[in-house]
């Protein structure tokens, strides 16, 4: 029981580090659907900046900083490549962000250096006794801060007339710019939230070891976990990326005594095979809404 | 026999009733008109016709056959062509290719044939590129035959679709306003067109149009919708006068202008 | 017909391979440019050019599935994959580690791998058809994550990751052509076999485009509603297109590490789905032609990219620097891609069009 | 065709009579060895790119000391990024070919095996940046120190003596690197008696996962480690965190000085010791002074070492080819056949470096121990100097271990 | 006043649509442009609310300006702001948001306002508040043509550019529409319409003007231009009487030339 617990908060405090990025993702998606490919790289480059500026400014001060840093970086990109593409085919779109995740990766790099470089977060290893199972605390600190955005993001999204200018330049951008929705600020709001979110990721991977070159990788399990909510709902990437979070989480913890024959290590797939699943029954995901076609 | 025979159709989208028990026959060679306010379900009884909703109810049977619930693209097998109310061209193909689709049921051959390009494949693409031709000649669209159609003025683009609709030698033909959105030089083109084709082709038509000049011009008979049900059927004179209709579609002012 | 070279006289004139004079002019001497280019340049551009080729291939398949008949698919590192083992095992040897059948005979396994990712390809369309857009491009992404899975868990087949196997053994006609011979060094050889196999793969694909086939995988990218009311069954001719497209990802997957003569099961990635979707986009979706040239671009570009930075001045050639020229060459790929696609979204084709265009209306602009 | 070269000497390719790009004596003719190396975006960066480094620094050191029979050594001019891919390797490896003698580097086993038909048809000798055992079987592959296989087996054997391990787990990489390990460990832990299991991983910090579960749940007494080296922090940290209190070596892949700052730290201080092919960074010996002097200013790492230490074998079979008169590429395989010992100026004992008896006669099979130390420059201090324990000793080496 | 002074537009740099266009909009009145298909009609809507660019688009030469300030370099965004807005030609509706989340998306740039506007909507198309939960995509052509209209209402705008407003309405509904621009005329808002239906739009035009090839070639009160005989045969189709009397020769006149 107490390993089932641990199991599935470890599952959550990953998965909560998957529904950031994955919020990162659908943000972006809801605006301009473009999948963005540049997040990974935007994530990576949070946790550096961090490991560089903690030491100067507390932790919680570099992780502010560097959101922020990280979002004006990403408006930056949105401004400079992605603005002369407005109105152009997605994928096209969707493969200029792979040159920007290149880009920004290969310099972030750079900055790495050969030590593996660390955020300075304050809660270590440290575990806290929760229902009578040992769990980390840092992993409750994710979970709180993925709620915690979420809300924002929900009441942000609810109050304000942004949310519905977003889905609207996404649907049809002349329409949209025809009623007096800047397009503009609409895709530099999106990228930017979505590179703060990244950055926040980024640092909440690095919390258990620190920075390495290759702590992007992390920013895949995004994919599945928002076809798996769907792809243009806020909650679908939340509960996709804990459902992912927690998949893999039990496969590690259960596979090797209940299906061994699925090899090692199958919980790292697990997700995908999961989202096969959901598809087979749900073609929109779970949370997503068909689309609408009529003749 | 009819050509068309609608029996008791009923066709609801979670709650919304779009049509509630339509029935109608279309005979040979007749030009058959629906018309009615918008949201009346017209469109949607063609998309029933065509096989791209299936109803909750009713039947309907085409030369002779019981056609409910088939797939579109078995019907269209079974010689039901179609235009659409927003034009649906494949809008980056040539109107070459546009209306060689339209004859997709006229060829058989499939992948293997097609790779080399000899024997079947190449006998069919070259027979069917002069049935082509015969409707580019037709609807005298031979200017814009190279064209992609994304690119052609709309009148053009709507005429493309009636050829697609021809190339496919229905055996009827369902107009969805085909002269909506067109000035009256394009409309007069396009009212001989489907005169042409109910002349020189004898392929009966229905037909949904606001347009009620060409309606009462053209029609044998017209089917009157509202809310999703017929109001009335009868010649275009009788539908004309019928207070109901008028109530319902034509408006007041619309007797004096045509009357 | 002298003096109106254009004026068809049939309709099987006009819907010619190449119906146009120059048309025929420039295929021609494209070929005899190809056929001349082993001889004047060297190997390692060779060995790179044949490579080129075969992701041609590739990428045409890639075409055929996502640029006509509008389906995204992410997966086709998947579809190389089973192509490069069914190539492998079907002409290596058995080696106590990995299997091999030792049938050696390059049109026997290249066509068995093409077979074989097409059977797969039909495997899974049934699950694709049902989806759209970016969920069918992720959902065959999950199956490049899978198949990496099952092929660094399978290394009776694959040698296991990190360790590899040899790759397909091409022979033909009892020459073995990944060496030297009397007359050709293997580079030459590999590249003239697979600029025959690209001409070879190219004319059946652009015969199938252009036939009932193509136009009913065209329909069905447009506007899938309105193809299925003409008469286009959509099942049948989505689940085509990936067989099809599976087909050539199989054959292009058996040849592609011919030159290398080894195939490591790390190779066959997200990275590599992706670039072959660049490939077809930079090339211009929707032409086979396109697809050729998307192909060499992205093959040559990091050669190219390692070629640029000797002509910039600021960044020296030591590895180890603050700047290094590794560094400036990963940054170069990724500009380069970027600023590719901003000027010209519609691809090298998409140049090639403006390009003749321009050329068509000179002098008059507008 | 082979020419006639300075002092006699017979060249072909890489071999040049006017001087290298930057020489001491310009009136030297310029051997040119390439490099090539993960220098950007692949896994292995961070050990690359100090290994280039340190080799660039060891070839001067041997121009400063005349260089090679009347020859320079340039390692500057043809170096090239692999990325840890080996279709890459042997693109940039075609295109560097025809104009060098030898590889100084090829980082990564994966990639040097994509090439090593045509490095073996070329006759070009090459010095692999990796320990696997399948090296030794290789007669163009120069290679140093035990490789991961006989480390593993020293590894298990000086934990079953010293601490007194009963069960032995091996969490890995796939691939030769990883599996190299394991079956070494395996072949040991089954030679002594010990329990023994296999767990493969993958990189990545939220990958460990499986790994994880595995170690805490099976509680072995000692787990050999080859991952990198941010896996190794996350495995080592999150079982401890879960109550593990078994032993970690790892090799030495797995160790980069800043997990001492990490999370993990106490736990890796705690459970965590290193096993090393050599001496670490701050040893005494004439070719680490030699080292820490031709790369004064950088901060120490262990990466360094290795590519220092690597290239003795390479300066060795080439002095060896220049004493025979002939550096064309055959002349440097027929040299390499001809060494019996390698002088590696106390880096590695004498003994170490011998390439003219079979893999079995000449494999090295001593290992160091290190444990985490804040004090010492890389990070790590001596625990246990060079041994070889019984399994290795015995061990009849007649095929890679993963094999 | 919403004028464009000489207008000429480009797009893709090489297609010229408008030569020198001079149209003058003065506030309170409607006023009705006509002509052929690809006149360019659109061409000048999109040049008055900035959405050329959206096209590739390009104002080479000449000016728009709205009371006298030049508004052409202005953001699409800007010029809503400022109260010119356009209801697109063919219907652009959101078909994946809702009937209501349509409408709340044209009153985008007037909060708040918001909730009188949608009452208002929905007072006119009583069809749309039936539907106004409904995915927009499944309306049928008419309603969405009601719901594009209704949108560009949504943001009281001064000046309302209509492209083509009729398409696809049932009689009575045109008539409705027809009044509808009579009454916001008569609110305050001054119209630009463009109608294939030449009679409708006539009836209630001030002033009307004819675009032919890019260039206006008659420019006159509406009145008069319902008297004129080229636009009673050519616009308002009152030279035929009946379809069936229109002769082959004449549909083939067009290739002849
Ligand atoms: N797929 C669908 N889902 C939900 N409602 C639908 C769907 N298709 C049609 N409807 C509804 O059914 C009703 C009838 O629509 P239909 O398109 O048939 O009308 P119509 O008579 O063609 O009108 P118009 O003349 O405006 O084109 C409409 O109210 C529409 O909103
Ligand atoms: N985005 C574009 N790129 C190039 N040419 C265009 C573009 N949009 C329109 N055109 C061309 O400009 C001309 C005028 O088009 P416009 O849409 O303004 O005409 P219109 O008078 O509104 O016609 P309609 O009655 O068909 O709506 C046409 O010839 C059209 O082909
Ligand atoms: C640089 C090394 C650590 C590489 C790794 N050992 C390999 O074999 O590939
Ligand atoms: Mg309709
Ligand atoms: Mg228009």
């Amino acid at each position: 029981m107490d390993e089932l617990l641990q199991s599935l908060v470890r599952g959550l405090g990953t998965g909560s580090i998957y529904s950031l990025l994955a919020l990162g993702f659908v943000i972006i998606y809801k605006s301009t659907q473009v999948i963005s490919f540049a997040q990974p790289a935007f994530m990576l480059a949070g946790a550096v900046l961090v490991s560089y500026l903690a030491p100067a400014v507390s932790f919680f001060g570099a992780v502010a900083v560097a959101a922020v840093v990280i979002a004006v970086l990403a408006l930056g990109v949105e401004r400079t490549v992605l603005r002369p593409m407005v109105g152009k085919p997605v994928f096209v779109v969707a493969i200029i962000t792979i040159g920007v995740d290149v880009v920004v990766r290969v310099v972030t790099n750079a900055f790495i250096g050969l030590d593996v470089r660390q955020v300075g977060d304050p809660w270590g290893l440290t575990t806290v006794s929760l229902l009578g199972a040992e769990v980390q605390q840092r992993y409750l600190v994710m979970i709180g801060t993925t709620a915690a955005v979420t809300v924002a993001l929900f009441l942000f999204f609810r109050y304000s007339r942004i949310g519905l200018a977003m889905r609207a330049v996404a649907y049809d951008q002349e329409v949209a710019l025809a009623q007096g929705i800047s397009v503009g600020s609409v895709f530099a709001l999106s990228w930017a939230l979505a590179g703060g979110l990244a950055a926040l990721a980024g640092v909440f991977v690095a919390t258990g070891a620190g920075v390495d070159q290759q702590l992007w990788i992390v920013a895949l399990k995004a994919l599945p976990a928002i076809i798996l909510g769907g792809l243009e709902s806020l909650g679908g990437a939340v509960v996709g990326g804990l459902a992912v979070g927690v998949v893999e989480s039990l496969f590690g913890t259960y596979q090797n005594d209940f299906a061994p024959w699925l090899g090692p290590n199958f919980g790292l797939v697990a997700p995908y095979a999961l989202m096969l699943l959901v598809l087979l029954v749900r073609p929109y995901g779970l949370f997503g809404k068909k689309e609408v076609e009529r003749l | 026999m009819s050509v068309l025979e609608v029996t008791g159709v009923r066709l609801a989208f979670n709650g919304v009733v779009a049509v509630d028990g339509v029935s109608f026959s279309v005979e040979e060679g007749e030009l058959f008109a629906v018309i009615g306010p918008n949201g009346a379900g017209k469109t949607s009884v063609f998309n029933v016709l065509s096989g791209v909703y299936r109803p909750q109810r009713g039947t309907v049977r085409f030369a002779g056959e019981d056609l409910t619930g088939l797939r579109p693209h078995r019907i269209a097998a079974r010689g039901m062509a179609r235009t659409f109310q927003n034009i649906e061209l494949f809008s980056h193909l040539t109107v070459v290719d546009n209306l060689m689709l339209g004859r997709h049921n006229h060829m058989r051959h499939g992948a293997l044939s097609a790779f080399l390009w000899l024997g079947r494949a190449r006998r069919e693409e070259l027979a069917n590129r002069a049935a082509v031709e015969e409707v580019i000649d037709f609807l005298e669209l031979e200017q814009w035959r190279r064209y992609p159609v994304g690119l052609l003025p709309y009148g053009v683009q709507k005429r493309v679709e009636l050829g697609r609709a021809l190339a496919m030698e229905p055996k009827l033909l369902l107009l969805d306003e085909p002269v909506a959105g067109m000035n009256v030089e394009e409309t007069e083109d396009m009212a001989r067109f489907i005169l042409d084709v109910r002349e020189e082709l004898a392929i009966p038509m229905i037909m949904v149009e606001h347009d009620m000049g060409l309606v009462m011009d053209l029609a044998d008979r017209v089917m009157v919708m509202d809310f999703g049900r017929p109001i009335r059927t009868g010649t275009p004179s009788e539908v004309q006068r019928d207070p109901d209709v008028i109530r319902a579609y034509l408006g007041e002012q619309h007797r004096s202008v045509t009357s | 017909m002298k003096g109106r070279p254009e004026l068809y006289t049939s309709y099987a004139q006009d819907m010619a391979f190449l119906n146009t004079r120059p048309k025929r002019a420039w295929m021609g001497a494209l070929v005899v440019f190809a056929l001349l280019v082993p001889f004047l340049i060297a190997d390692d551009l060779l060995q790179l050019l044949a490579t080129g080729f075969v992701a041609a291939i590739g990428a045409i398949g890639l075409n055929i599935v996502t640029g006509y008949a509008g389906q995204v698919s992410l997966g086709h590192a998947f579809f190389l994959a089973i192509g490069a083992y069914t190539g492998a095992a079907l002409s290596g040897s058995e080696t106590g580690r990995v299997i091999g059948f030792g049938i050696t005979s390059l049109p026997v396994w290249l066509l068995a791998s093409g077979l074989v990712a097409a059977f797969f390809g039909v495997l899974v369309a049934p699950v694709a058809v049902r989806l759209r857009g970016l969920y069918l491009a992720i959902v065959t992404l999950g199956l490049v994550f899978l198949g990496e899975h099952v092929f660094r868990e399978w290394t009776s087949l694959t040698g296991g990751p990190g360790v590899g196997r040899p790759a397909a053994v091409p022979e033909l006609f009892g020459v073995r052509l990944d060496r030297d011979s009397a007359f050709f060094t293997a580079a030459q050889q590999l590249y003239l076999v697979m600029f025959v196999l690209l001409v070879i793969f190219g004319v059946l694909a652009r015969n199938l485009v252009r036939s009932r086939v193509g136009r009913a995988f065209a329909a069905v990218r447009d506007r899938d509603l309105a193809a299925s009311v003409i008469g286009v069954d959509l099942t049948r001719y989505k689940v085509l297109a990936f067989a099809v497209s599976s087909f050539y990802a199989g054959v292009a997957g058996s040849l592609l590490f011919v030159v290398n003569g080894f195939v490591d099961p790390g190779s066959f990635t997200l990275l590599l789905s992706v670039q072959y979707i660049a490939m077809v986009l930079i090339g211009g979706a929707g032409t086979i032609s396109g697809a050729v040239m998307g192909a060499l671009f992205i093959t040559l570009l990091p050669r190219i990219t390692r070629e640029l930075p000797a002509v910039l001045p600021f960044v020296s050639g030591d590895a180890t620097g603050a700047v290094t020229v590794f560094q400036v060459e990963a940054v170069l790929y990724g500009v380069l891609i970027i600023m590719f696609l901003i000027v010209e979204p519609r691809g090298l084709f998409g140049i090639w069009v403006r390009v003749r265009n321009y050329w068509r209306t000179w002098p008059f602009s507008y | 065709a082979p020419q006639e070269g300075a002092g006699g000497i017979k060249v072909d390719f890489g071999v040049t009579a006017e001087p290298c790009p930057q020489p001491v004596d310009s009136s030297k003719g310029c051997i040119y060895l390439g490099t090539i190396s993960d220098l950007t975006e692949g896994p292995f960066k961070t050990l690359a790119v100090p290994i280039t480094d340190a080799q660039k620094a060891f070839w001067k050191r041997v121009n400063d000391q005349g260089g090679i029979g009347g020859y320079e050594v340039d390692v500057t001019k043809y170096v090239k990024d692999n990325k840890y891919n080996p279709q890459i390797q042997n693109q940039v490896y075609q295109e560097i070919k025809g104009n060098i003698l030898a590889l100084t580097q090829t980082l990564g086993s994966p990639t040097t095996v994509a090439i090593l038909p045509d490095l073996q048809s070329s006759n070009i000798v090459s010095v692999p940046a990796s320990w696997t055992s399948l090296w030794g079987f290789e007669e163009v592959i120069l290679e140093s120190g035990a490789n991961y296989c006989i480390e593993s087996m020293n590894t298990v054997d000086y934990a079953a003596d010293k601490l007194g391990a009963k069960s032995v787990m091996a969490v890995h990489l796939a691939g030769d690197y990883g599996d190299d390990a394991a079956a070494g460990a395996k072949i040991a832990a089954e030679k002594r008696g010990l329990s023994f299991e296999s767990v493969t991983t993958q990189t990545g910090q939220d990958n460990q996962a499986g790994a994880i579960d595995a170690v805490v749940s099976k509680k072995p007494d000692l787990v050999v480690l080859t991952t990198g080296p941010t896996d190794a922090a996350v495995i080592i940290g999150q079982t401890a965190a879960r109550g593990y209190q078994g032993k970690f070596i790892g090799t030495s892949p797995t160790w980069n000085p800043g997990l001492l700052q990490s999370p993990a730290a106490p736990a890796i201080k705690a459970l965590y010791l290193q096993s090393a092919p050599w001496k670490a960074w701050n040893t005494e010996s004439v070719g680490h002074t030699a080292m820490r002097a031709g790369l004064s200013g950088v901060t120490p790492n262990d990466g360094y070492t290795a590519g220092w230490v690597w290239a003795y074998p390479l300066k060795a079979a080439l002095r060896k080819a220049a004493e025979n008169k002939d550096l064309t590429r055959a002349g440097v395989v027929a040299a390499v056949r001809q060494l019996t010992s390698v002088d590696y100026e106390g880096m590695l004992p004498s003994g170490a470096g011998n390439f003219s008896a079979s893999p079995q006669e000449a494999a090295f099979r001593q290992t160091l121990l290190y444990q985490p130390d804040e004090a010492a420059p890389t990070g790590v201090s001596l625990v246990e100097d060079f041994f070889t324990g019984p399994t290795a000793k015995d061990f009849t080496l007649d095929k890679p271990c993963y094999q | 006043m919403l004028e464009a002074n000489n207008l000429e537009v480009v797009y893709d740099d090489v297609m010229q649509v408008l030569r020198g266009v001079s149209l003058r909009v003065p506030k309170g009145q409607v006023v009705a442009l006509l002509g052929a298909n690809g006149a360019g009609k659109t061409t000048l809507m999109r040049a008055f609310s900035g959405l050329l660019g959206v096209h590739d688009g390009k104002v080479t030469k000449g000016s728009i300006t709205l009371d006298g300030e030049p508004i052409h370099r202005l953001s699409p965004a800007r010029i809503a702001d400022r109260g010119v807005k356009q209801a697109l030609e063919g219907r652009r509706i959101l078909g994946e948001l809702t009937v209501e989340e349509n409408l709340r998306v044209g009153g985008h740039a007037r909060p708040r306002t918001l909730r009188a506007n949608l009452d208002r909507c929905y007072e006119l198309f009583p069809r749309l508040a039936e539907r106004r939960r409904q995915s927009a995509g499944y309306l049928s052509g008419g309603e969405q043509q009601m719901l594009s209209i209704g949108r560009a209402l949504m943001s009281d705008p001064s000046y309302l550019l209509l492209d083509e407003p009729g398409l696809g309405l049932a009689p009575l509904l045109v008539q409705q529409i027809r009044d509808l621009v009579v009454k916001i005329n008569e609110q305050g808002t001054t119209v630009l319409l463009v109608e294939q239906n030449a009679g409708m739009a006539l009836s209630i035009a001030d002033h009307g003007y004819v675009l032919e090839t890019g260039k206006v070639v008659m420019d006159k009160p509406a009145a008069a231009l319902l008297a004129d005989d080229d636009i009673r045969e050519f616009y308002l189709g009152l030279g035929t009487s009946s379809f069936r009397a229109v002769k082959h020769y004449k549909r083939r006149k067009r290739w002849l030339s």
